[in-house]
């Protein structure tokens, strides 16, 4: 197993006068240097809350967040900044989370800058070209604006802005839910790629649980801001112990064909109520 | 292909468009498929391969900068294109429904379910209020809604999604159609809703003999709920067939590069394969060659 | 460039530039003096009509000033209003609207409650009573347009900026780590810019009208200096007598107000990023 | 729930137009110029003009006259107008019902003008028809109820000579009410040439009011409209057979009209405001004439007298709003 780079402990998370109903109920998390972990879930299990407070951009009421060996649950905002470059986040819409008036390069020269990582524009810009060609992206795109990119190009950019900054920790929510399937293929298989090369700690937050599979290495499942299950994927989704997890993995419609499987399930799942 | 033994009921013969807005650039190509009686067909592609304008030209809702460049949708011996717009108003609600996409804005916010489910009957079916009620209220029983007086006076927001996709298919299938287009109806959903909502439409297509055309842009969902499958790249039908056997056993390169880009969680080693660049290189061959050949065709 | 490619943009704005033009070289302009006198030139109808005389091309009013060349004249109190009154409450508003919109707690719920107090007043009353109050004059007038209109600007920035705010992308800013007025003024200012652009120029519009609101009642500046509103409460008292006296600086203002407020919309238009796809 | 939300906003209202009050009343009394050097003539005497003062309270020292006057509002008493020597309520009681029945009438006309054609260019969707509608709403747009004012007046006075320009009633019918309420109280005792003098006299300064408006009400509600017309519901609606009338009625409007009525409201004030300078063109005998000659010749009580009145009319408004905005939302009722 490797070592810890994120542990959460006991997190709670209440929005607004609403303590009494929290969307997140002490939580547990870990994640290991260079490892990916899948946070599942359906609508309203937490899961992106979950995300944001790992990364400090949501206050926990209760509990404590350990990154690297050191609590950073209640940093100030100055030590947070310092922070912010080891820790990075890719965002589900690459639209709405690119500023539409900055070119592409813009978004990403600037936090190189900001965190000391290039000198100057120059040298800036050069690790830029070498970051764009990783992702796969033409280097003229660095004059370009977001709403000129395809989706696949935009999230790209998303990867490549997160990367540049040469973190420890990536967050990635929902980061393919919008894409075509072989859009999808090619970013999944990109973002596996780099946190190999990098020895990159990955959160995935999805709620595909075959993508999860397909490039996770531990998984936990959420459900109304619980951890229902949590452990590597090959025993989670050959043996799940939660049922919860069970009817999660046996609602997954496979491209198979298979009779039975409609009508296959818990009895709990047959009827509706409002 | 081999022709349907019986007429089947919806028949859709050479159907090709062509986006205004880009210079022509044609979005529909020579598209043929049938829906056969009491058949759940499912019509899968990617964004922009054209499965929703197909949608939209059997309801007679093509948005303006579209226009339809040829073919005919054969529909009880009728071409639908060929109807005026009082002619095809009569046959779609009664004979032909949607189930939509997005359960949170197909349902009107400032009606009641109960106002929303009755006029439809009323209007097409011309039950008295009375009537109409009695039969939402059945509907709603049908689609295993536990406690249907308290939806039909909710209104859409006191329902959860699941609960308003369930309202929509019981609209739907309550005006008895012949034929019902599920228009990407469980992509909104979460994975176990899904399951329950592919269940309900499977059940009530069998029970009510009803055909239905399901576009999906997910195998996995196709696989599970249809018959046969229609798979389109770029407007162009690639591939056409029992689901079972395409599945299985895919004969056109794109649909075998489908099957490999999506993730399976009870075979993680597969999946997550890129397209490969000579498949794309091959088909955008084929298409260009399709283009001239058409082309040729109505010049000559 | 895309500028030039809208036809209201460029119509609107070569009208506005063909005013400032003339209001700067009034004096060059003007067939005659604005001030001049004559009683036995007086109500002259406008050339084309029988009584006419050549030389007042848009006739006289009732002491004989030739209508033309007070309109010319009348466009200099209009431009500078404008300009200088939209600008400054442009200023003022957005700044608040900014720190409100991205501060939010405390600085929101003052700025909030200060803008709910101003919008308690009708502003045509509001600017005549602070015009009663500080006396008439250029400057109160502008100050006038200032102390009414900054609200506005406040609250279209606020709400634009609270929008902005939710977007993924300054999430992204934050988690990459700019500080909060980097933020501010990096991230969301460039998009709030092409709304405050166009309000601005809407604005301008409006304080050309309110000072010739002020004008007609009297309490804009001194009655030597030729202004629309001024002509134009003439005009009303002779109306049927000499209508052009107040169709011709009633046309000016027409055309100036559309003008700006088609310009508004144009530049709205063409300023946004995601629209000009 | 709602009912608490408007007490709060009527409470915090309250609190403003408290604030607006004191500001004013302040305002008038730290700037120079003195109202009743305004309105006596040049040879008074010094002990005259003191004597006056005494009896206006204004040679009592500032925080004392505050106390007076705010005495006074809560007995219902705003003190006496310096320049028309009579109770302010009383002259307030006098001009409001005109203002009254005009700022409703241009409501009602603006409403249902703007809807009207807003509904149209929805039908007209993507038809010269609709381009035609939007070319000429955004020039309506830009013009001001000012200059609609005066642009009347040319039209009525120059070319068509078939409308009063000034007042509210031809004199020598203004005879025999009880109300002021003009054209109501006509309408209902059966006077109907009456009622037509009045409106007659009401047709300008209703246009001037209405028309701007109207041109915010069309590009709104239109705007929304489209936007709703393309939502699923009304894509079912389409299917299920209904017609395109039926369709922007019964599932549109509905769920389009919410922003519109909020802006609707908010113009509304504007509206009030633009009764000062339309009525003042008009020589029409509301309270916005009343405002410029209250502020022209410093007529201290009256003017804060009208302030307040003003902020009354505009928090009954807001709460108005508030409350039709809230019956048409189920969302908002469940809340």
């Amino acid at each position: 197993m490797a070592d810890d780079l994120l542990v959460a402990r006991g997190l709670v998370v209440s929005y607004g006068r609403r303590a009494a109903a929290p969307v997140l109920h002490d939580v547990d998390i870990r994640v290991g240097k260079g490892e990916t972990v899948g946070i599942v879930g359906e609508s309203g299990s937490g899961k992106t809350t979950l995300g944001r407070a790992l990364l400090g951009l949501v206050q926990p009421t209760a509990g404590s967040i350990v990154f690297d060996g050191s609590d950073i649950t209640a940093v100030d905002e100055h030590a947070r900044r310092s922070l912010r470059r080891r820790m990075q986040m890719i965002f589900q819409d690459p639209m709405s989370s690119l500023n539409p008036r900055h070119t592409i390069g813009r978004i990403l020269i600037e936090p190189l800058l900001l965190h000391g990582l290039a000198d100057n524009r120059q040298a800036a810009r050069a690790l830029v070209h070498n970051v764009l060609d990783r992702v796969g992206l033409p280097r003229n795109a660095v004059d370009r604006y977001s709403f000129e990119l395809s989706g696949g190009q935009r999230q790209r950019v998303g990867i490549a802005r997160a990367v540049v900054l040469r973190p420890d920790f990536v967050l990635a929510d929902e980061i393919v839910s919008g894409l075509d399937v072989s859009t999808q293929a090619q970013v999944l298989r990109l973002l596996k790629e780099l946190t190999g090369e990098m020895h990159l700690a990955l959160a995935f937050i999805s709620h595909d649980l075959s993508v999860v599979r397909s490039i996770c290495q531990r998984v936990v499942v959420m459900r109304e801001g619980r951890v229902v299950e949590e452990g590597a994927c090959e025993r989670v989704f050959s043996a799940p112990q939660a049922d919860y997890t069970r009817m999660l993995i046996d609602a997954i419609p496979l491209p198979v064909v298979d009779p039975g499987w409609l009508n296959r399930g818990s009895a709990a799942d047959t009827s509706a109520s409002a | 292909m081999t022709a349907p033994k019986t007429m089947p009921r919806l028949a859709i013969e050479d159907l090709s468009a062509i986006s205004l807005r880009d210079g022509n650039r044609p979005i529909l190509r020579r598209v043929s498929l049938d829906v056969g009686l009491g058949e759940v067909h499912g019509l899968v592609g990617e964004s922009g391969a054209g499965k929703s304008t197909i949608a939209k030209a059997i309801l007679g809702i093509i948005p303006s900068q579209v226009r339809i460049a040829g073919g005919k949708i054969g529909f009880e011996g009728r071409d639908l294109l060929t109807l005026s717009g009082s002619a095809l108003r009569a046959v779609l609600g009664r004979d032909i429904a949607l189930v939509p996409q997005d359960p949170t804005t197909a349902l009107n916010p400032s009606r009641r379910i109960d106002a929303q489910m009755t006029d439809g009957l009323r209007l097409k079916r011309g039950l008295s209020a009375k009537e109409a009620r009695l039969r939402a209220h059945s509907l709603l029983e049908e689609v295993q809604i536990r406690d249907p007086d308290r939806v039909l006076a909710s209104y859409p927001h006191q329902l959860s999604g699941g609960m308003r996709q369930r309202v929509l298919i019981a609209a739907a299938f309550g005006l008895e159609p012949k034929l019902v287009i599920a228009d990407e109806p469980t992509t909104a959903l979460d994975v176990t809703v899904q399951k329950q909502i592919l269940r309900l439409i499977r059940a009530l297509q069998e029970r009510h003999g009803t055909s239905v055309l399901f576009v999906s842009h997910d195998l996995g969902v196709v696989a599970k709920i249809c018959d046969r499958v229609t798979v389109l790249y770029m407007g162009k039908v690639v591939e056409q067939g029992a689901t079972a056997a395409v599945l299985a056993a895919p004969r056109h390169a794109y649909t075998k590069a489908l099957l490999a880009a999506n993730p399976r969680y009870d075979r993680p080693d597969t999946g997550l394969e890129p397209t490969p660049p000579e498949v794309i290189t091959a088909l955008r061959a084929e298409i260009a060659a399709f283009d001239a050949g058409s082309g040729e065709a109505r010049d000559g | 460039m895309r500028l030039i490619s809208d036809p209201k943009v460029v119509v609107a704005g070569g009208f506005i530039l063909f005013l400032i033009v003339v209001a700067i070289f009034a004096p060059l302009i003007a067939p005659q003096d604005p001030l001049a006198q004559n009683l036995l030139t007086a109500t002259l109808p406008p050339i084309g009509f029988p009584d006419a005389e050549p030389g007042f091309l848009l006739g006289t009013d009732g002491l004989g000033r030739d209508v033309l060349s007070r309109v010319i004249f009348g466009s200099r109190v209009s431009l500078t209003v404008a300009f200088v009154a939209a600008g400054l409450a442009c200023l003022i508003g957005s700044i608040l609207g900014l720190l409100a919109g991205y501060l939010g707690t405390f600085a929101d719920t003052v700025i909030s409650r200060l803008v709910d107090v101003w919008m308690a007043f009708p502003p045509v009353l509001l600017s005549i009573l602070l015009i009663a109050v500080i006396g008439t004059g250029l400057h109160s007038v502008i100050i006038a347009i200032v102390v009414i209109d900054w609200t506005r600007f406040c609250r279209v920035v606020r709400t634009e900026t609270m929008s902005q705010a939710q977007m993924d992308y300054v999430t992204a800013a934050q988690a990459v780590g700019f500080s909060r007025p980097a933020i501010l003024f990096r991230e969301i200012l460039p998009n709030v810019v092409p709304v405050l652009i166009a309000l601005l120029t809407l604005e301008m519009g409006i304080a050309v009208v309110v000072e010739a609101i002020l004008s007609f009642v009297g309490l804009s500046v001194s009655s030597d200096t030729p202004t629309w509103g001024g002509m134009i409460a003439e005009g009303r008292q002779i109306v049927h007598e000499g209508w052009w006296v107040l169709a011709a600086p009633l046309a000016a203002l027409f055309a100036t107000v559309v003008a700006f407020n088609q310009l508004g919309d144009g530049l709205a238009r063409s300023l946004d990023p995601v629209l000009r796809r | 729930m709602l009912l608490a939300v408007i007490a709060n906003r009527a409470a915090m209202a309250l609190v403003t137009l408290a604030g607006v009050a004191v500001v004013v009343f302040i305002l008038l009394r730290v700037v120079p110029g003195d109202p009743v050097a305004m309105m006596i003539s040049p040879g008074a005497s010094a002990a005259d003009i003191a004597a006056l003062k005494a009896h206006y309270g204004l040679d009592a020292p500032l925080l004392v006259q505050f106390g007076i006057w705010t005495k006074g509002i809560v007995e219902g008493d705003f003190g006496t107008s310096i320049t028309l020597h009579r109770h302010v309520t009383s002259v307030l009681a006098d001009r409001l019902p005109a203002t009254i029945e005009l700022a409703v009438m241009a409501l009602f006309v603006a409403v249902t003008l703007g809807g009207g054609i807003a509904i149209v260019g929805t039908l007209l969707r993507r038809t010269p028809g609709e381009a035609v509608i939007d070319g000429l709403n955004s020039v309506m747009l830009a013009v001001p109820d000012f200059i609609w004012a005066l642009a009347l007046v040319l039209l009525f006075a120059v070319a068509l000579p078939v409308l009063p320009l000034t007042g509210q009633i031809d004199p020598a019918l203004a005879e025999g009410f009880s109300t002021r309420f003009y054209l109501t109280e006509s309408v209902l005792t059966g006077r109907f040439a009456v009622a037509g003098n009045i409106l007659s006299h009401m047709i300008m300064p209703t246009l001037a009011l209405a028309l701007p408006l109207a041109a915010v009400i069309v590009r709104l509600l239109k705007q929304s409209l489209k936007e709703a017309m393309l939502q699923d519901y009304v894509l079912l609606a389409r299917i299920k057979g209904f017609g395109e009338l039926r369709l922007v009625l019964q599932e549109a409007l509905r769920n389009a009209i919410g922003p519109t009525l909020a802006l609707t409201g908010v113009q509304f004030t504007f509206l009030i405001g633009g009764t000062v300078i339309v009525e003042r063109i008009f020589a029409y005998p509301g309270i916005g004439n009343l405002a410029i000659d209250a502020i022209i010749n410093r007529d201290f009580p009256l003017i804060q007298g009208l302030v307040l009145l003003f902020g009354l009319i505009f928090i009954l408004i807001n709460i108005g709003i508030d409350l039709t905005v809230a019956a048409l939302k189920p969302r908002l009722r469940h809340a």
